[in-house]
């Protein structure tokens, strides 16, 4: 029971490391926490299933066209309602709450504008992309979309990892988040790259939409599991990746172990109160950065 | 902050506030009528429910069907001559916004009665107000247990069950017909699991049935590895589920893939919106060999019904489907207008309520009556147990109603 | 005897990095000590060592008969230094005189925040007019009910060091005040810190990149580089420096 | 700045409080519920301002705080009999005690660090509030009778109005002496730069765990107030949405200020009374134009309404500016890179 239990944590660990991802590539390059991160996940199931149902594309064609649109989306809102934020109206620091309420702001109108289409009042799900018949294991068993999300997860980290560290855009994206102004002076276009960030982590959003719907079903709601995300990202660090998908993994272990020892009532409060320990204990995460000093 | 604009600042709020205060004053007129809302030829009623919001799926299409029975009414010469006009607000199920929305209708449109409202804890929190201006008020769909027990003289629900009478009439089916004789109940941690799980021990407990563990999840809950893992581990032979429905379906996911399809799974009506699109999410037919829910309704079983109330309903909504909740927003209304004709054309409040207490109504689309009593505030007490295998759909034999005995 | 101000072997590292390392010097009363050395030298470290905003591994910083080390941040000016800073810290949401009254907050006295009182009147009566005196003194007194932010740079500059005087300290901390001004400003720091020196006594430790400031200002001078102290003396003898010449002037002095 | 309050201020105090008298023979009902409402936020948009606006410290905790004022409140009140005012008070001490707590931690994080510990620990409050079944009612939620203010009964929204516009009045007066005290110079200073504060003797850890302290206190004010008129209390309003709603109020209307924030109370309290009137056709589009707005007033009116209305304003010359522009003591000079 217990190793099925972890197995399933694993699985679920996973999905929140997606989400945390996505948030982590933000966070990385443009210092915002994105509220509405899991609202871009649920746009891009109901997405992938509007592809899917109503324009009958097929399954690997429909993945393509919603990261896509998904990466399309995400730029936009950073080039129309962000970046205006971070330009010259808010000081550099003052900037976090009117980003962090544009967010908030902008999860609402997804949230809104899925509700209007009347099917969805209906809990909708995706078909998954790994079909088939459950892997068994001795007497543990496992769905292959499970496999597949776990996978994924890992591979995306890893190359993730490698991007960041590795290539010319994944360095710029890096120096924009930590001084846009030295960026700026040594030729780095940091409005695009801020733009490029929110572009890869909606289309990250996107994969992880078409991944997680099948498992976690979809309804306009369902954007609330980016508190685990940002749980997920907290363990790990908030700038780590790799401490993504670990703190991830750690999180939807211990949720259901708690389910199990404790009640399964104190699933829904275990990320929150994890976030409250991390913090307080390490504020910097298990594996983040030190804080980084300001000159003065 | 410059400290000298906030005198300015606290100027203009002055002003502000006094505007604010003497456009409002010139609208009003305190004079009270002695039983407001009702004309020689009309009368005036206050509907409310989710339009908007998460909970949207409860409201807007029981709102509707209530809507086209008055218009049906009306269409009909009205109640001893005099046509219902309806006012119908959203709240967003919100106990904030549900008082506000009833305190409008009261005390600026001055209606005759309150009918409306689709989730426990928001007309909950309306109830006293309501009892205090001894407004009759009907419930729209909300089970609405904390509402109507204790019972108050003003508060009638429950016209599709309470969920009480859901969790007695899956108890007696999986006590007596399954002869189940160890049952898991999973429930929700809010108002509706906490009434469902108790009403189910206790019918389980008076029917010698041991029930071995009662799981209690959160609504939002992503992942039932735990609890159905605990549940397998507690061996019982009846799982009795009273989960909304995103869990419900990853319930029976989970019990298909934990191997427990033996095990008759009993799943509230509330987690079943639409039976084809549940078995569509939960994609593996295996889960649906041994699967029941509970129903308040006969449509089910009788397709005249259903075809009346559909085409009804889209007669008056442009050819429109109704989704899945609509036939909850039928009973309500058709007891209000059976009270409005019970209490005559000298309607009072008092009267009306006193006609709705005396009410024992027996109509096409319920299996039992729905009937109040001086001690009683819930309207239907009486189930169907469909079974259902993904594709057709079973009404077992007999009808399951509640005695009406409270589970300590 | 021991010195009015005194580092001694001060280390200090964030992570793998070594920011200065086994450094030590004295600044004698009534000087004007400067500290200079390449970008990245530590010399801002020291200063934030001193205003207690890190925490250095090793070491120790006494003055005034204490260990500064054992203070907190905020106990520092009470301690008697004050300190302006590099890349102008300034309370931008409140107005110039406001600066200064922040500036004065441990001669303050205390009382209850949210309510009318003889004692709160008398309190803040004295901090006006003494906050009133240095805008004076500093050429400020005009903008006193403009926000920090709408000054121009120049101005402040001005009002940091307004701010930094106003909690009236022994020894004050100078974080390249002539940074970003031209010419004719910077002689005109230059006689502005001449004359406070004099006037209220004030010791000044300046940490400074422009060189003919620091050269006609300072009594003393230590130079930094990669954290390590590579040389003292009076500013002549600087100049002649090998060790200096190589490190620091030898790359900025021709640049 | 230093000073007692000036006249103007006080008519606006007044304001409030002749409108708190005068408005329960005026209104109906509703207007007076709504306005209930709208006071009770004002106290909580007030108290969640000093936090973020003044001090600059972006926490989310308040609401937990809003929820401990009101059960403290309801549970003292109602079921073991304690007057009112007592209760209120007891509420408040519990409130600022967890202020304290949660201060001490919270004083060590900064920026999305800080907003996501207190949000966790909302979320763990309202946990707590829906699962504690002996105390709080758990999901069934809680219901309890009107206080009694010395012989006072405040059951329905008319007899509540004058009270909570007192307390209203009182909130907003104490923060207008705030705002004149040493202490609200701080908090501003901490916000404006933590280093200046620091070293210009600002215990900023101290000022910021008092900050926590008093806008919890605040929040549970809110929270005895919200009992005056209420009769029943589910977990469910304290959730993220109420939470959002004050944020929105505060940054809306202009963080920083009491005028600020008392008109984003009245505009955003009142948008969802006038979408809720809105063609049912409509209505389901409510979330979504109220992100819009949200959004759009985001970027466009970064100082909030009363920033943009105070634009105007300054947008006349100032006797001081002018003067000062006739005597630079130093010339400005383009600020380029050390």
């Amino acid at each position: 029971m217990i190793l099925q239990a972890t197995l399933s944590g694993i699985v679920m660990g996973c999905v929140y490391a997606l989400i945390a991802l996505s948030l982590v590539i933000i966070y990385k390059s443009t210092d915002v926490v994105n509220f509405a991160a899991g609202e871009f996940v649920m746009i891009a199931g109901y997405l992938g299933l509007l592809l899917l149902d109503h324009f009958g594309l097929n399954y690997p064609l429909m993945v393509v066209l919603t990261v896509t649109l998904m990466f399309a989306f995400g730029a936009l809102f950073e080039r129309t309602a962000l970046n205006k934020i971070v330009g010259f109206k808010y000081a550099a620091e003052a900037a976090l709450v009117p980003m962090v309420v544009a967010t908030i702001g902008l999860s609402f109108m997804l949230k809104g504008a899925v509700r209007v289409i009347p099917s969805t009042e209906e809990v909708l799900r995706l078909p998954p992309l790994f079909s088939g018949p459950p892997v068994f294991f001795a007497n543990i068993v496992l769905q292959r979309q499970d496999i597949g999300i776990v996978i994924v997860a890992v591979l995306v980290m890893i190359a993730l990892t490698l991007g960041f560290n590795f290539t010319a855009i994944g360095k710029a994206l890096r120096a924009t988040s930590q001084n846009p102004r030295a960026a700026a002076l040594i030729g780095i276009p940091v409005k695009r790259m801020r733009m490029m960030a929110w572009g890869l982590a909606s289309g990250l959003a996107g994969i992880s939409g078409i991944l997680l719907s099948p498992k976690l079903l979809m309804t306009p709601d369902m954007g609330n599991v980016v508190m685990l995300g940002i749980a997920a990202s907290i363990v790990g660090g908030f700038t780590s990746l790799v401490g993504c998908v670990i703190g991830g993994i750690v999180l939807g272990v211990v949720q259901n172990l708690i389910g199990i020892f404790v009640s399964p009532q104190a699933i829904a409060v275990t990320p929150f109160f994890i976030i409250m320990l991390v913090l307080v204990m390490r504020p910097n995460g298990l594996f983040g950065e030190a804080m980084r000093l300001k000159k003065v | 902050m410059s400290k000298r604009a906030s005198k300015r600042r606290f100027t203009a709020c002055a002003v502000t506030t006094a505007i604010v205060a003497l456009t409002a004053t010139a609208s009003m007129t305190p004079a009270r009528a002695e039983d407001p809302g009702i004309t020689d030829n009309e009368i005036l009623i206050g509907m409310f429910g989710p339009l908007s919001g998460p909970l949207i799926a409860y409201g807007i299409d029981p709102v509707q069907a209530a809507k086209m029975l008055y218009e049906e009414a009306n269409k009909k010469g009205g109640i001893h001559g005099r046509k219902i006009r309806l006012i119908v607000e959203d709240d967003k199920c919100s106990p904030n916004d549900i008082v506000s929305v009833v305190k409008k209708f009261v005390t600026i449109d001055k209606v005759f009665m309150l009918h409306g409202g689709s989730c426990t804890a928001a007309v909950s929190a309306a109830a006293d107000y309501i009892n205090r201006e001894k407004i009759p008020y009907a419930m729209l769909n909300a089970a609405g247990d904390n509402a109507v027990f204790p019972p108050t003289r003003y508060v009638f629900g429950s016209f599709q069950g309470t969920q009480r009478a859901y969790a007695a009439a899956f108890a007696t089916f999986g006590a007596q017909f399954l002869k189940a004789k160890r049952a898991a109940v999973i429930v929700h941690d809010d108002e509706y699991g906490k009434a469902n799980a108790a009403m189910a021990r206790a019918t389980f407990e008076k029917f010698g049935v041991e029930v071995v563990i009662i799981e209690r999840i959160p609504p939002n809950i992503s992942d039932l590895t735990a609890p159905m893992l605990k549940i397998r581990e507690a061996k019982p032979d009846v799982i009795l589920s009273g989960a909304y429905p995103a869990p419900a379906v990853l319930i029976a996911q989970k019990y298909a893939e934990f191997g427990m399809t033996a095990i008759p799974l009993l799943q509230a009506a509330q987690g079943i919106p639409t039976p084809s699109v549940f078995a569509k999410n939960v994609a593996n037919p295996e889960a649906l060999e041994n699967f029941y829910y509970t129903w308040a309704f006969n449509d089910i079983g009788d397709a005249a019904v259903r075809t009346k109330y559909i085409d009804l309903f889209k007669s008056y909504n442009n050819g429109r489907e109704p989704g899945p909740f609509m036939m909850s927003g039928i009973p309500s209304a058709v007891a209000v207008l059976a009270a409005l004709d019970a209490a005559g054309r000298d309607l009072t409040r008092e009267g009306f309520v006193n006609a709705m207490e005396k009410l024992n109504l027996k109509f096409d689309a319920m299996p039992g009556p729905l009937e109040f009593g001086p001690k009683r505030r819930d309207g239907a007490r009486t189930m169907v147990i469909i079974k259902y295998d993904g594709k057709t759909q079973k009404v077992m034999p007999g009808t399951y109603t509640w005695d009406g005995k409270e589970a300590n | 005897m021991s010195a009015f101000f005194a580092i001694e072997n001060l280390g200090m590292r964030f992570g793998g990095l070594t920011a200065v390392n086994d450094f030590s010097m004295e600044v004698q009363e009534g000087s004007i000590h400067a500290l200079i050395g390449p970008n990245g030298a530590g010399k801002s470290t020291v200063f934030n060592c001193i205003s207690r905003f890190c925490d250095p591994q090793k070491g120790s910083i006494r003055f005034g008969g204490r260990d500064l080390l054992e203070l907190r941040a905020h106990q520092i000016v009470a301690a008697g230094i004050g300190r302006t800073f590099q890349n102008l810290e300034l309370l931008r949401r409140m107005t110039v005189l406001e600066n200064v009254l922040i500036g004065q907050t441990i001669h303050v006295p205390r009382y209850l925040p949210f309510a009318p009182s003889p004692r709160r009147a008398r309190a803040e009566a004295a901090a006006l007019r003494d906050s009133e005196a240095i805008l004076e003194e500093t050429n400020l007194s005009a903008y006193r009910d403009t926000l920090a932010g709408e000054l121009d740079f120049g101005h402040q500059k001005l009002l940091d060091l307004a701010r930094a005087l106003a909690g009236k300290p022994r020894l004050l901390l100078l974080d390249e005040p002539a940074a970003g001004l031209r010419n004719r400003e910077i002689s005109f720091v230059d006689q502005l810190l001449l004359k406070l020196a004099k006037s209220r006594g004030l010791t000044i430790m300046l940490v400074e990149h422009v060189m003919p400031l620091v050269m006609s200002v300072a009594d003393r001078i230590t130079v930094l580089s990669f954290g390590q102290k590579i040389a003292e003396g009076s500013p002549a003898e600087i100049r002649r420096h090998p060790k200096v010449i190589e490190a620091y002037l030898g790359s900025e002095a021709h640049a | 700045m230093y000073g007692s309050l000036r006249a103007s201020e006080f008519v606006g105090v007044l304001a409030i409080l002749v409108a708190g008298f005068a408005l329960p023979f005026m209104l109906p009902e509703y207007f007076l519920y709504t306005g209930n409402m709208l006071m009770t936020y004002a106290v909580l948009a007030i108290g969640l301002d000093l936090l973020i606006g003044w001090s600059g410290q972006f926490a989310f905790a308040h609401i937990a705080f809003f929820g401990i004022g009101i059960y403290g409140t309801a549970i003292l009140e109602s079921r073991l009999g304690v007057p009112y005012l007592l209760s209120a008070l007891a509420s408040a001490l519990i409130a600022g005690g967890a202020g304290l707590l949660i201060g001490f931690p919270a004083a060590r994080l900064k920026t999305v660090y800080l907003a996501l510990a207190t949000y966790a620990f909302a979320e763990c409050a309202q946990w707590v509030f829906r699962t504690w079944d002996p105390v709080t009612g758990g999901s069934d939620g809680l219901r309890f009778n009107p206080p009694v203010i010395f012989g006072y009964e405040t059951g329905t929204d008319g007899a509540a109005f004058p009270v909570v516009a007192i307390i209203l009045a009182l909130v907003v007066t104490a923060t207008l002496y705030l705002a004149k005290s040493k202490l609200g110079r701080h908090m501003c200073a901490i916000r404006d730069s933590e280093h200046v504060a620091s070293a210009s003797g600002i215990d900023v850890r101290g000022i910021k765990v008092a900050t926590f302290a008093i806008s919890a206190v605040f929040a549970s004010i809110a929270g005895s107030a919200y009992t005056l008129f209420q009769s029943f209390i589910n977990a469910d309003v304290l959730g993220a949405s109420q939470l959002v709603t004050v944020l929105t109020m505060v940054v809306i209307g202009g963080s920083s200020s009491i005028a600020g924030v008392l008109l984003g109370v009245v505009v955003v309290g009142f948008l969802p009374e006038i979408l809720r009137a809105m063609p049912h056709s409509l209505l389901v589009w409510q979330e979504f134009i109220y992100g819009a707005i949200l959004v759009a007033a985001i970027v466009f009116m970064p100082q909030g309404l009363w920033g943009l209305f105070r634009q105007r304003i300054a947008a006349r010359p100032r006797r001081h500016d002018r003067s000062a522009r006739e005597s630079p003591a130093v010339r400005p000079v383009p600020e380029t890179s050390p």
